[in-house]
């Protein structure tokens, strides 16, 4: 393995290691809000340390070109899907934990 | 081997978004959820692309990324047209005073 | 015109003349016109066949392949010709009768009633001339078919039970005990041609000839043996004239016709007497005669009474038949046509009466014959017909079973003779009494049948001439006589 | 390459082809004559074919002009011709009478897609028919599914909906199993063509797989042919599908799936399966004597007309899988008869219905009495192809009943019960059908009924009624001279049957 | 090693599969069936099968996600009534999975090289592709070419079910949110200017990375189907974002609904030409004279072409079939 | 293990199969039961790919003119590919058909309980009225 193998393997890990914390703050994050926070932060991060890993293996290629496509895109769609979700979640009547009373899941049956 | 370690880590993350899914509780959990193992689909194909030795199939990613925000954006729309429906569904009661049926709902 | 057309044409005479009859409904006399002009010529043409069949001609045609191995095919014989003569030669009374009748009592529906006849008498033309089972159970089902709208004419509840008793009955036996019987001997004869000696002689053995009989003598529900008989009753809510021709010549005698062939041309005389297992066919055949007779002398109905008579009469043909000597073979044959005239005179009589005066029961015939005499007269020669008692021809026939019955020492067949004729005058007798000699019993005033006289002079010629066609039978019978002698091959 | 050679990929191209076309013309007049051109088309292809393979020859077609097993091919046999010719023959007879009763029952807006419909349905079936590859069956059937599911849905009456919904349900369920089915005979031998298959099988067919194989192909394929019990889809999909609709598909759907399970049956895994006619007969002829009997008591106690023809077609499935369930060259004969008779009296009576239809909007018998009286010319062909119904001689019923009962008596004693039953099952369909005959023509209280319109009940226009009697002569026809049918089905069961000791 | 991933990713399919039959709310069903379809299509590339993973993605977790959204959004997303009849589907149920687990024990390993499908028919694929057509992708090869017969089979089968939804929910008039008597109302994302820009910035780049899948199909996971429906995806999004008039007025209906009648016509109309030119229906090779390779790459490239038509003509007719049905 | 990994796909095989076949039975509700088809089917698309893997092997597309390299079957990917338009044929359809009951009946649940009792009520009402 040369630098780079090295480079590429530690960015994949470390990508790994911030998408991972994302999926446990997904599960353990106490409401919807928290959650999103979590995801939306950390997949951005890890999302990219990966993608970056990989164009570092393909070089200057069409298949490079390709994967700056894909972060771009994810770059651009993740913040976009997390605001839509906020807004529709408290259009929808959805409010962050201190905010509501009571009842915190009215929109499994509300809907 | 290295990008199996990042597989790995994603491969988990997706069982922790599978397991949000399917607790939910509020829709909204649901669609994060669904959102989430796109993302991290995208990311799963990419390296295992790598993995397998076969870059050019990177595509794949590209248009997973692309037909998840197409699906996050038609959830939103489903909230918001529900939405709308329910307001006019609302003002309708208040101008009518009584019950609507379930097949005439709406101002008409 | 060679035989072979004349065959076809006695098919096509009576279902063209169904198709005309079709096309000018709206014109009643024109309509009947052309059923008597179709009647006549039918007649014309069947009966142009005689002369060769007496000479010992059997015309042949075969149609098509109707299924592997089995033909459409017809040939004439002298038990067939017999059939299709008297069908097709009384046809043309029964038309002028018919028309009285219909317009007499105004009747509803009467293009279908006289289109169905048609097809029946095609049918009935089928059934004389077929020359293999599959051919004959084809004409026989549509028979069974076209003869149902006729026993439902009337269209009222209690008419459409009947007739769907009627056509269960009839449709029920055929395919379910006849069909296989078909099937049965197609598959152990390997055919299913009517040929002189018989077919199955050496392919079966043992009680299968009983079975299979009994599978072809219940089959043919026509022959309306005990107890598949209940059809024939229920079929007097037809229209007299369709009891008259149908229900007393063409579908009863096209069932017992059917019996006899089987027996000759299937099963052939000599192996179905040297097998005991076919035994039983004179005993039940026997039962139905005494039985019927019985019933009959209950019946407070004239033409519930009649189909009894009728059931009764059938299975003297069958036990005829099932005597299984020649002459007595003869005697079937013969009956046919005595019975035939004697029966189809009563009906007449019976319609003429519903027509003139709507009576139809027998307590309501006191002194009847005073205001009807001409009626009353034919009546009464037919019961004597029916009793045997000469110069009528129903003596002719019973004389020929009784000496087939002598010639085999058949107890049963003497002892059922002499008994059913006793039961016969038991319940014809009073009849003729009260018609002629009981004072009469006047209908209310209100009715308008008070002052009734004869029936319209169509019925009144229709049954004078079958009348006399049983006298002048008991006279002169000798054609027929030669002719069913060649059926067991020698004079009597 | 000449015409004559081309005919099996134009059986399948005509209808699939005009049918973007007849979509995209707006004009309901215009696209009902581009539908029944290509459906005539397709009749007058199905004859030449018939003509081709008459003499006992197999028209084999490339697909792409790759060779089998690599490529598509057809493969056209004489029952594959017979067939075709119930399908198109069926689809013209039905679409040329039934264009009134159509336009009334599903409106002249929705025409171009409806007619569309029909015809993907007539080359989705024929396309079956036709193909020698298992998987093109599939993609072909579902071709026919869909479409058919389209016709049926529109129907007049809101129940055709649900009845529709439970028929896509059952019918994706058949074809998935018989696609599971597929795949595993696939995985045993690595091919997809029929003919190869049954050569390749040859080397594994003692394994569980090629077992379960055919279990999933026979269920899947039983669930889409109606076969009892798995017929809860068919009787009112058949109710409420507009009246010509079901006069086409009761003729052909249910007996194509019946057709590639025969093929497959005696085709693949005839040779192939230890005690495979153990396994065959032994599974389906209880299916048979039960489904005969059930659809037979059943149709006595429905009330709908429909629903009474819907339920006779249980019965009559059941009477050719009990002819093919025999196992012997007259068995298959008489099965193979019975596709063709059954089709015949079938799209008769319903054409019958249909014409019943212009002038009801209900099918149920109480409202249908005594309406022989005003529809004399109706009610008789409804009658007559009652009787090939019922199997009465002299019709195209019988033929196939007599055959049927010829190969039953084969069987020695297990035989002579089947033929009691046979003959029992007529008996109850002379009650259903005589049911219907006398409630129609001597039945009291309907005279005040109206016609649709609210009018005195006329009797059905001349044109749909003059194809009825076509249909109902067609029974008669062929009950008399069952030459042609009967040398197709008696071949083609050689030809099946040909690994039989 | 690569494997191990796949029985992980079909695990989480069957707990998803468990989930969508137990969810009691239906949006809660779709959602995991969204989801079902990704793992499944992770797992299709995991086994080799690029061109699968595509289609199932494009589809399964993308068109048929919006479709059944246009469903619920019209038939109500709760689903109270219990289920029937447990017992007796439970007993079918066991009883076919006994059955096929049965016969699993003798089916061929997963991957084993000796397998008779990889012996048998599949090597001759690769030949014939290297020999006779000379494209990389020997999956559209044998789509279009070898079996390009199922192609069109499966072309007319989009097409049936355009014309079902037409039939069934075409025929009434695009009313609902675009109507002028609700013109008040907000359409479409109008007023979530993020979403809105994002989104009309991504709709380009799918549209063209859709004509990249179309014609790049011969050397790269792809073709016309996935193209078709990416294509029908970007028009969606459009939709989506503006409200259906508006994506209607840029298509109109009558255009899609001639799309894919066109594509099929097109797709069946090569079939015919090859015919004409004296070939089988579909042989593509007679239709450039001298040079067999060549014609079959411009018969793949032509029926590729209607296969994208008509998919797309086809998808987003029935989206918008959905979307326009008045919901009162 | 290589025995249960071999073996492995094809009984998630059955274990999907027999979760959609069950939704499809026992679910009352229409879309439930489209569901639990789609699964049906997906289950049925997984079979084929699997029988379609080689160990060892990659996709079928020809990389950089390297024709000898080990490749998975295409066909089962071919014939996958026309299964998978096949299945979204059908859901489009029959989501199609449940609109239009849901505007029919006001409800997609129970619909067959509901319609039978409709049958007896029409036994009395016989105004049906067209649509």
């Amino acid at each position: 393995m040369n630098w780079l193998d090295w480079l590429t393997a530690l960015m994949v890990s470390a990508g790994g290691f911030f998408v991972f914390v994302g999926g446990v703050g997904a599960v353990r994050m106490p409401d919807l809000y928290t959650r999103m926070h979590a995801t939306s932060l950390t997949d951005t991060l890890g999302s990219l340390l990966i993608l970056v890993g990989l164009m570092l293996q393909s070089g200057f290629t069409l298949i490079t070109l390709k994967i700056v496509l894909v972060a771009a895109f994810l770059l651009v769609t993740g913040p976009t899907a997390a605001y839509a979700l906020a807004n529709a979640a408290f259009l929808g009547g959805q409010l962050p934990e201190g905010l509501q009373d009571g009842a915190s899941d009215d929109g499994e049956t509300q809907p | 081997m290295m990008f199996a370690v990042g597989a790995a880590a994603v491969t988990i993350t997706m069982m922790l978004a599978l397991l949000r899914a399917l607790l939910g509780p509020s829709v909204y959990d649901r669609v994060l959820a669904v959102n989430m193992l796109g993302t991290k689909t995208v990311l799963l194909l990419a390296l295992t692309a790598f993995a397998m030795g076969r870059p050019d199939f990177i595509d794949l990613a590209i248009t997973y990324a692309l037909i998840n925000f197409i699906g996050v954006i038609a959830v939103l729309q489903f909230f918001y047209s529900r939405d709308l429906r329910k307001a006019e569904e609302r003002a309708a009661k208040s101008a009518h005073g009584g019950a609507v049926g379930p097949s005439q709902a709406g101002p008409q | 015109m060679t035989a072979e057309t004349t065959i076809l044409l006695s098919l096509l005479i009576p279902a063209l003349g169904a198709v005309g009859i079709a096309v000018s409904s709206r014109w009643p006399n024109v309509r009947e016109s052309v059923t008597l002009v179709t009647a006549g010529l039918l007649m014309i043409n069947v009966w142009s066949l005689i002369p060769g069949i007496m000479d010992g001609g059997r015309p042949f045609v075969s149609l098509f392949e109707f299924l592997p191995g089995v033909a459409i095919a017809f040939r004439v014989e002298p038990l067939g010709m017999l059939f299709a003569a008297l069908a097709s030669g009384l046809w043309i009374v029964n038309s002028i009768y018919s028309i009285g009748y219909m317009r007499g009592n105004k009747e509803k529906h009467q293009t279908r009633f006289y289109i169905c006849f048609a097809i029946a008498l095609s049918a009935a033309m089928g059934i004389a001339f077929a020359d293999n089972l599959l051919t004959l159970f084809l004409f026989y089902e549509i028979l069974t078919l076209s003869t149902y709208p006729l026993v439902s004419h009337k269209g009222d509840q209690p008419t459409v039970r009947s007739a769907r008793t009627y056509i269960g009955i009839l449709l029920g036996t055929s395919i379910g005990l006849l069909l296989p019987a078909i099937l049965w001997t197609l598959s152990a004869a390997g055919t299913l041609t009517f040929t002189e000696g018989g077919i199955l002689a050496g392919k079966l053995s043992g009680p299968e000839v009983g079975l299979l009989l009994g599978l072809f003598a219940f089959g043919v529900g026509k022959a309306a043996l005990m107890p598949v008989h209940k059809w024939l009753p229920a079929a007097m809510v037809a229209p007299t004239p369709v009891s008259a021709l149908l229900h007393a010549v063409a579908v009863v005698k096209a069932g017992v016709f059917s019996i006899t062939k089987i027996i000759v041309y299937i099963f052939g005389i000599d192996f179905l007497d040297a097998e005991p297992s076919a035994a039983w066919l004179p005993l039940v055949a026997a039962f139905t005669v005494v039985a019927a007779s019985i019933v009959a002398l209950r019946q407070t109905n004239l033409k519930r009474l009649l189909a009894y008579s009728t059931i009764s009469q059938l299975s003297y043909i069958v036990l005829a038949a099932a005597v299984l000597k020649p002459l007595s073979e003869i005697g079937a044959a013969i009956h046919m046509v005595t019975h035939a005239f004697g029966k189809i005179t009563l009906f007449f009589a019976a319609g003429a009466i519903y027509v003139a005066s709507k009576k139809t029961e027998l307590h309501q015939l006191h002194g009847i014959a005073h205001r009807m005499p001409w009626t009353m007269a034919a009546f009464t020669i037919g019961a004597l017909s029916m009793i045997g008692v000469p110069p009528t021809a129903g003596f002719v026939s019973k004389w020929y079973i009784l000496g087939g019955a002598l010639e085999a020492q058949n107890y049963v067949a003497i002892f059922t003779l002499v008994a059913s004729t006793a039961l016969n005058a038991a319940y014809f007798l009073p009849i003729i009494y009260r018609a002629w000699v009981a004072p009469e019993r006047p209908l209310p005033e209100s009715s308008p049948y008070r002052n009734h006289g004869e029936a319209p002079w169509p019925m009144v010629v229709a049954l004078t001439t079958t009348a006399a066609l049983t006298l002048i039978f008991f006279i002169y019978n000798q054609p027929v006589l030669d002719l069913e002698a060649q059926l067991v091959g020698r004079n009597p | 390459m000449s015409l004559a050679s081309q005919l099996p990929a134009l059986q399948v191209a005509v209808p699939m082809l005009t049918a973007p076309l007849v979509a995209l013309l707006r004009d309901s007049h215009l696209s009902w004559a581009a539908a029944f051109a290509a459906s005539a088309m397709s009749f007058v292809l199905a004859i030449a074919i018939t003509g081709q393979v008459i003499g006992g020859e197999t028209l084999v077609y490339h697909m792409g002009g790759w060779a089998p097993p690599f490529g598509i091919s057809l493969y056209i046999d004489e029952l594959s011709a017979l067939l075709l010719l119930i399908i198109t023959g069926a689809a013209t007879l039905t679409l040329l009478a039934g264009r009134g009763s159509l336009e009334e029952q599903v409106g002249e807006a929705r025409m171009p897609l409806f007619l569309a419909a029909w015809l993907l349905t007539l080359a989705g079936l024929a396309g079956i028919v036709v193909s020698g590859d298992a998987f093109n069956i599939f993609v072909f059937m579902e071709i026919s599914s869909l479409a058919t599911y389209i016709l049926v849905s529109g129907g007049p009456q809101r129940r055709a909906l649900t009845a529709v919904f439970k028929y896509l349900i059952t019918g994706t369920v058949g074809a998935t199993f018989y696609l599971i089915g597929v795949g595993m005979v696939y995985m045993m031998t690595g091919t997809l063509n029929i003919a190869d298959m049954e050569v390749r099988l040859a080397e594994v067919s003692d394994r569980n797989v090629v077992y379960v194989a055919a279990g999933f192909i026979t269920i899947g394929l039983a669930l889409k042919a109606a076969i009892f019990p798995l017929h809860a889809w068919m009787p009112n999909a058949y109710t409420f599908a507009p009246h010509i609709v079901t006069a086409f598909i009761a003729a052909c759907s249910t007996k194509v799936s019946l057709y590639v399970l025969l093929r497959l049956d005696f085709f693949v895994f005839q040779k192939n399966l230890v005690d495979h006619e153990l396994q065959f007969a032994y599974l389906l002829m209880p299916l048979a004597v039960i489904g005969i009997l059930y659809g037979s008591i059943a149709a006595i106690f429905e009330q709908n007309l429909k629903r009474i023809l819907a339920f006779s077609s249980v019965a009559q499935i059941g009477y050719i899988l009990l002819g093919a369930s025999l196992i012997s060259v007259a068995g298959f004969t008489a099965a193979v008869l019975h596709f063709f008779n059954h089709a015949l009296a079938k799209t008769a009576l319903f054409l019958a219905v249909a014409c019943l239809g212009l002038q009801f909007a209900k099918m149920r018998l109480e409202d249908l009495r005594g309406v022989g009286r005003s529809m004399p010319w109706t009610l008789a062909a409804f009658a007559g192809a009652g009787l090939s119904l019922i199997g009465v001689p002299g019709t195209a019923g019988f033929v196939s009943k007599w055959a049927l009962i010829g190969a039953a008596m084969e069987k020695g004693a297990p035989g002579a019960a089947l033929v009691a039953l046979i003959l029992f099952s007529s008996l109850l369909a002379v009650v259903y059908v005589w049911r219907i005959v006398e409630v129609t023509w001597f039945g009291h209280g309907g005279e005040q009924a109206k016609a649709a319109g609210g009018g005195p009940i006329t009797e059905a226009p001349l044109w749909i009624l003059t194809m009825t009697w076509v249909a109902v002569l067609a029974n008669f026809w062929f009950g008399f001279d069952s030459s042609l049918p009967m040398q197709l089905a008696s071949s083609s069961a050689e030809e099946f049957l040909r690994h039989q000791p | 090693m690569i494997e191990l991933f796949g029985v992980f990713l079909l695990a989480l399919a069957v707990i998803t599969a468990i989930g969508v039959v137990q969810a009691r709310n239906l949006f809660a069903g779709v959602m995991l069936m969204g989801i079902f379809s990704l793992l499944m299509a992770a797992t299709f590339f995991l086994l080799d099968a690029a061109d699968v993973a595509l289609t199932e993605a494009a589809v399964g977790a993308g068109i048929s996600t919006v479709l059944m959204l246009s469903a619920l959004a019209l038939s109500g997303a709760e689903e109270k009534a219990r289920s029937r009849s447990r017992i007796l589907a439970l007993i079918v149920v066991t009883v076919t999975a006994a059955t096929v687990i049965y016969a699993t024990f003798e089916k061929p390993r997963l991957g084993d090289p000796n397998a008779p499908v990889q012996q048998h028919v599949a090597p001759w694929y690769f030949d014939m592709t290297q020999e006779a057509i000379e494209i990389p992708n020997v999956v559209t090869a044998v789509l279009s070419s070898f079996r390009g017969y199922d192609t069109l089979g499966e072309v007319i089968v989009v097409f049936t079910a355009g014309i079902g939804v037409l039939f069934l929910i075409g025929a009434a008039a695009p009313k609902g949110r675009a109507s002028p008597s609700q013109g008040d109302l907000p359409v479409g994302l109008k007023h979530h200017q993020p979403i809105r820009v994002v989104g009309k910035l991504a709709i380009p780049f799918i549209l063209l990375f859709a004509f990249y899948v179309q014609f790049h199909g011969e050397y790269s996971p792809g073709g016309g189907f996935q193209a078709g429906a990416l294509f029908a995806a970007a028009i969606i999004l459009y939709g989506m974002l503006e409200g259906e008039a508006t994506a209607l007025s840029i298509i109109p209906a009558p255009v899609l609904f001639a799309m894919s009648a066109g594509g099929a016509l097109l797709f069946g109309g090569v079939g015919v030409v090859c015919m004409l030119l004296g070939g089988n229906f579909l042989q593509y090779d007679v239709l450039l004279a001298g040079s067999p390779v060549g014609a079959q790459q411009m018969g793949i490239i032509a029926i590729e072409l209607g296969v994208g038509i008509t998919v797309a003509g086809t998808l987003l007719s029935i989206f918008f079939a959905f979307a326009t049905r008045d919901q009162s | 293990m290589s025995e249960i990994l071999g073996l492995f796909n094809y009984w998630v095989f059955v274990l999907l199969m027999v979760i959609g076949f069950y939704a499809v039975i026992a679910k009352p509700n229409l879309i439930k039961k489209l569901l639990g088809l789609s699964i049906f089917q997906a289950a049925v698309f997984l079979l084929f790919i699997s029988m379609g893997k080689v160990d060892g092997g990659t996709a079928p597309i020809i990389q950089n003119g390297n024709w000898d390299a080990v490749f998975s079957n295409p066909l089962p990917q071919v014939l996958i590919l026309t299964a998978i338009v096949v299945g979204i044929s059908t859901l489009a359809l029959g989501l199609a058909i449940v609109v239009r009951i849901k505007e029919a009946y006001g409800t997609i649940e129970e619909i067959d309980a509901i319609a039978s009792g409709e049958a007896t009520q029409l036994q009395q009402d016989s105004g049906e009225s067209k649509q």
